[in-house]
């Protein structure tokens, strides 16, 4: 089993008839993603990759019944958008959209915990387990990246997600569920709150962290690994070590703030709980490696 | 955005938290006209964005016009552009107030100590009993009990806390309607007659906000060099150093990483660059920004999805086609339509490579 | 507060809400004039806050000055004080749209027909599945997914329901804005140009909200007759009839029982008045207004708690003394300090009852 | 037991400096309610009738856990009142302000059904238990209304139950628990929340309700003694029978608009299930008499 998405979720895109959102529809069930359905306002009646488009997420939920939503659309609607997945009784929702306002984040990771929902993103590719499932935009084609196996992997950042993929699977390994929180400041689910899925996951055996500098998200996972609820092999790679204090290098997320979120600090809580961490991304793979032959 | 104290106290004063009286000054003889006009002592304060002005002397108070121009004459010296000039309280007590986002909790939040005028992170460490945390849904916006709490808390005095409560509920609304990351008062003074007033002012806005926010262009002044202007201007990330390698990578982590791995091989970097996501047909101009450097050699990593590998690569060879760089370039493009970026890099005579670690080798070799 | 049509209109307008093109006129000869500008055919439509002005004849439509003097001759006659002409559209369609609040769901509600026009209450009995209901979180509003769904509900074109989340949005702005207790637009128009309009406008503004809206003052055309009016400038509940019986009660629910009582025992009110709770020591200027009744006798019932009973006591026996009445009073006042009142009382030739059912006998009685 | 509120409630009260406050806090303690403290912001310090003022509820709460408070503030500071007292977990609140903004009387309730606690008012005299407790302004010295029973009370008019309880009284019954739910359009508990309260309560034997035109309140009580949530004997009054239609005659709550909330619906309706209507206050006690006498 998959988590998050699997090949049985039912999952309706928001803003399906979009130039992006159609063309990841078309990828997404290529890959084998169950998308029942899709919503543009005014659109209704239409059909994207043979798909039903639906004037909103009620009528769309009152023909299908979806479990997740993909949203592929501006950051200033996005708010919108999952309130409307929320408001129909969506638990699963994954957003793209880069550059989502701050307090309008804020909103919508305080309205995901209040109904006991899952935002994924924004500024995230989104999540992918091979061969089954995706939600999100990865260039599941290249098989040197996206290569099925018993590695669970988290990130905050695309670019290097698939550079450090790659050296997973290089080393001989493949990615069983791959999530993307996304690179915000305020990210809509956190990494330490992925953990209990990856936990539960029989088909995943060791789990890669792909974080950074800034915030407290990597420091949340060594507390969680501490307290016993993530229990298997951790290895974590962390850019950003050695960029420079107070600049904002990289991610809007990736900022040193008041001696708060430095990688050093982010590497000693991690080691403290049992984890490793690579301190380049081809060392990710022999590193996994060491810890499943140990274990 | 990170705005200039002078203009998150002009959003203070507009929204009734009090502000010391002050006038600007772009010259030494602005400054001692606008001194005439607070009256002495006053303070000057340079406009700069950086952190602890104070402690870097750029802060100075001054008594009488000689010293006036003394100081002015040494800041201006400093590079500095704009002072402001701003008339000395009396001052009796420092506080600290600021409004931030918890994104672990998803609130606003109020961080507010009785001791302010230090580093409320380093307070936060020696005495964290002393700060107050107050959390705030930002769908329904700061509660009165909640702003009448915290002033009790903060102080004793029904005087002060009146005050206090009036300038909580306003630097909350400005956080609000500034869709601010941060706006913090530090120190808020309390004046030995009694009256409170921002004696600092801190606001940055939340760049995903800018466009629904009037009325700040981004001008040089906000930039530490040129370049770093020039490149925001064309809504590219880039950060100035003075190394060797000018970095043109894409992606905000891969970036970050290839800078990380160009340290840890002894190299060092000139530039930092990224030209991934929406910029990522912007090869000519970003490889311009890094002709303008000193480098000795510029570094291509990406690693796409819907930033095509092919793109990329024809905008490489494109940009060389046009700019002739006079310096080496290290390719090592992958991702979406890979194969095609190869026969495009070595139809113009590239090498291309497919590991970063050893992209990343080669470039500081190349500047040895 | 009920506003007039035009009022609301006004309210639409400034939000952004269509409303059709109107003059308005206190004359004929202003009706007349009125009704050039805005050309025929034209709607004369009578500003009186009453329901059901068209079934009244207080709605003509007019196609040439002639009918406009007639109409307007034969409206004015009939103690209309303000007529508002305006254009006539021509109609494709009529939706209703109305913003109003739910106690049991503590939410404010959006109800919407596609099928307008029509009294909604009628509606919601013979057609419940052509009612569409949209809850709304006070606190964060109205959301635009919310106001989508809502507009492609009630129309599949999407130049129409495009229009319909603007009015949506609005008309919600304008409840939130006012604290409405009730807006709605019944008809909203869709001509046969394809644009939406506000055919009419109500808007009741919630009376404990009135002190935090501006501009809105109750003059004389807001009331049925001109003791209400009076009364209301004092702050006393007053309802106009035309029967025998003042009443002079406290307490809301009390008054409104006495009312029964006395139409139970074949008895008839001349006046409503409440002076109770803050209006307890108003005894002399109640009494004045039921003296300005055709009545016969005025009844007294109290049973307060805050409202003294040997205050309320002395102000009627005050009243008396000053007032000299010409018609008996009839006295049943109990509650806080009861025994001081009855005292009061008897010093002054009352003869103080002690059962409200007593009390509401024998002022019937006395009327016969 | 007494309902909602007992000799043990730990009351709290909110604007214990004011005139009304200071009042019946002495009046409330004189009942034998156990007032444990006060807030007024800027009073801290202070006493009033024995009892310690603090600068805001979380201060209180923090020497004094209150249970419940009663809130003496005006109209306008009302919602942040409540607002205050739920934010330090008090689930049982009391405010008599008349006058609170419609829309913010929606807020609050909204705020009290989402963290389960429960308010009662505005625009009432609040609740007594005779010889018990008391939040709120009850003349309770007035033997004739306020003796203690076994009959319960719930009521939307203050100046009608005097009348209708001391014809209570008058037929030899007394009252265990009267509850003002208040006159305003939206009150913060509906009669029908009460029910179960006034259900479980072994001194409550039988329920009085004084009701008036306007509104469904009537109606949902008729709906849970057909669901055979409340099983005890019920009569009510109503005000309004002849009141005309569309004016606003007593409370704002009071009006009946759209033919909904008429007094011959409300009284069809709980005839129908069960209750008996009381078409003069006189009557209420012979129903309940003979009620009781048939059971």
């Amino acid at each position: 089993m998959s988590i998050f998405i699997t090949s049985d979720t039912k999952v309706l895109v928001q803003g399906i008839t979009g130039k992006e959102g159609s063309f990841w529809t078309g990828h997404m069930i290529n890959l084998g993603t169950n998308v029942v359905c899709g919503v543009t306002p005014g659109k209704e009646g239409q059909q994207i990759e043979g798909r039903r488009v639906f004037n909103s997420v009620r009528r769309a939920v009152s023909e299908f019944d979806a479990d997740a939503s993909m949203i592929f659309v501006p950051p200033r609607f996005t708010k919108d958008a999952v309130f409307e997945a929320l408001d129909s009784g969506i638990k699963k929702i994954v957003t793209i959209a880069d550059g989502i306002p701050l307090h309008e984040m804020v909103q919508i990771r305080a309205a995901a915990l209040s109904c006991g929902a899952m935002v994924i993103g924004g500024n995230t590719s989104g999540c992918i387990s091979p061969e089954v499932a995706m939600m999100g935009m990865f260039p599941y084609w290249i098989e040197r990246v996206y290569r099925k196996g018993s590695i669970g992997v988290m990130t905050r950042s695309g670019s290097l997600t698939n550079e450090v993929t790659a050296m997973v699977v290089r080393a001989g390994f493949g990615v069983s569920s791959l999530i993307g929180i996304g690179g915000d400041p305020v990210p809509g689910t956190r990494f330490a709150e992925m953990l209990p899925l990856y936990q539960n996951d029989s088909e995943t055996e060791a789990l890669v962290i792909i974080g950074e500098l800034g915030g407290t998200m990597e420091e949340e996972v060594a507390e969680a690994m501490q307290q016993g609820i993530f229990t298997k092999p951790v290895v974590a790679f962390l850019g950003g070590r050695t960029a420079p204090k107070g600049k904002r290098m990289g991610h809007a997320g990736a900022i040193v703030t008041g001696g708060k979120g430095t990688v050093e600090g982010k590497i000693k809580a991690l080691q403290q709980s049992g984890g490793v961490v690579a301190d380049r991304p081809s060392k990710v793979g022999e590193l996994l490696k060491e810890m499943l032959d140990n274990k | 955005m990170k705005l200039f104290e002078y203009q998150a106290k002009d959003i203070f004063r507009g929204a009734g938290i009090p502000v010391p009286r002050s006038e600007m000054a772009r010259s030494v003889e602005d400054t001692v006209n606008a001194a005439e006009k607070t009256g002495f002592p006053c303070v000057l304060k340079s406009q700069v964005l950086q952190g602890g002005r104070g402690k870097a002397g750029l802060i100075q108070i001054v008594k009488n016009p000689e010293e006036v121009e003394k100081a002015a004459s040494n800041l201006f010296a400093r590079d500095v552009k704009l002072l402001l000039v701003e008339e000395a309280v009396s001052i009796k007590k420092e506080l600290y107030l600021s409004v931030t986002v918890d994104p672990v909790r998803a609130k606003a939040l109020i961080i507010a100590s009785a001791e302010g005028g230090v580093e409320i992170e380093e307070l936060a460490v020696n005495a964290p009993e002393k700060i107050f945390r107050e959390e705030v849904d930002i769908t329904a916006g700061l509660q009165s009990f909640q702003a009448t709490d915290l002033a009790y808390r903060l102080s004793c005095d029904p005087i002060e806390a009146k005050q206090l409560i009036g300038i909580l509920r306003r630097l909350y609304s400005v956080f609000a309607k500034y869709d601010a990351e941060l706006v913090e008062i530090n120190p808020l003074f309390i004046t030995r007659e009694g009256q409170l007033i921002a004696g600092d002012g801190k606001l940055i806005i939340d760049e995903n906000s800018m466009n629904r926010q009037e009325g700040f262009e981004r001008t040089r002044e906000y930039y530490d060099s040129d370049m770093e202007f020039e490149a925001a201007k064309e809504g590219i990330p880039y950060l100035q150093f003075d190394g060797d390698i000018s970095l043109m990578c894409a992606g905000a982590g891969l970036t970050t990483t290839v800078y990380d791995l160009i340290n840890y091989e002894g190299g060092s970097v000139a530039n930092y660059l990224e030209f991934g996501g929406p910029n990522y047909r912007k090869a000519v101009r970003a490889m311009e920004l890094c002709l303008q450097n000193d480098s000795k050699v510029i570094l291509v990593v990406t690693f796409g999805t819907i930033a095509r590998a092919d793109v990329m690569a024809e905008g490489i060879v494109d940009a060389i086609e046009r700019l002739k760089p006079d310096r080496p370039i290290v390719v090592c493009i992958r991702g979406t339509n890979e194969e095609e970026a190869v026969k495009t890099l070595r139809n113009a005579g590239l090498e291309p490579l497919f590991d970063t670690e050893e992209a990343v080798r080669k470039a500081v070799q190349l500047c040895k």
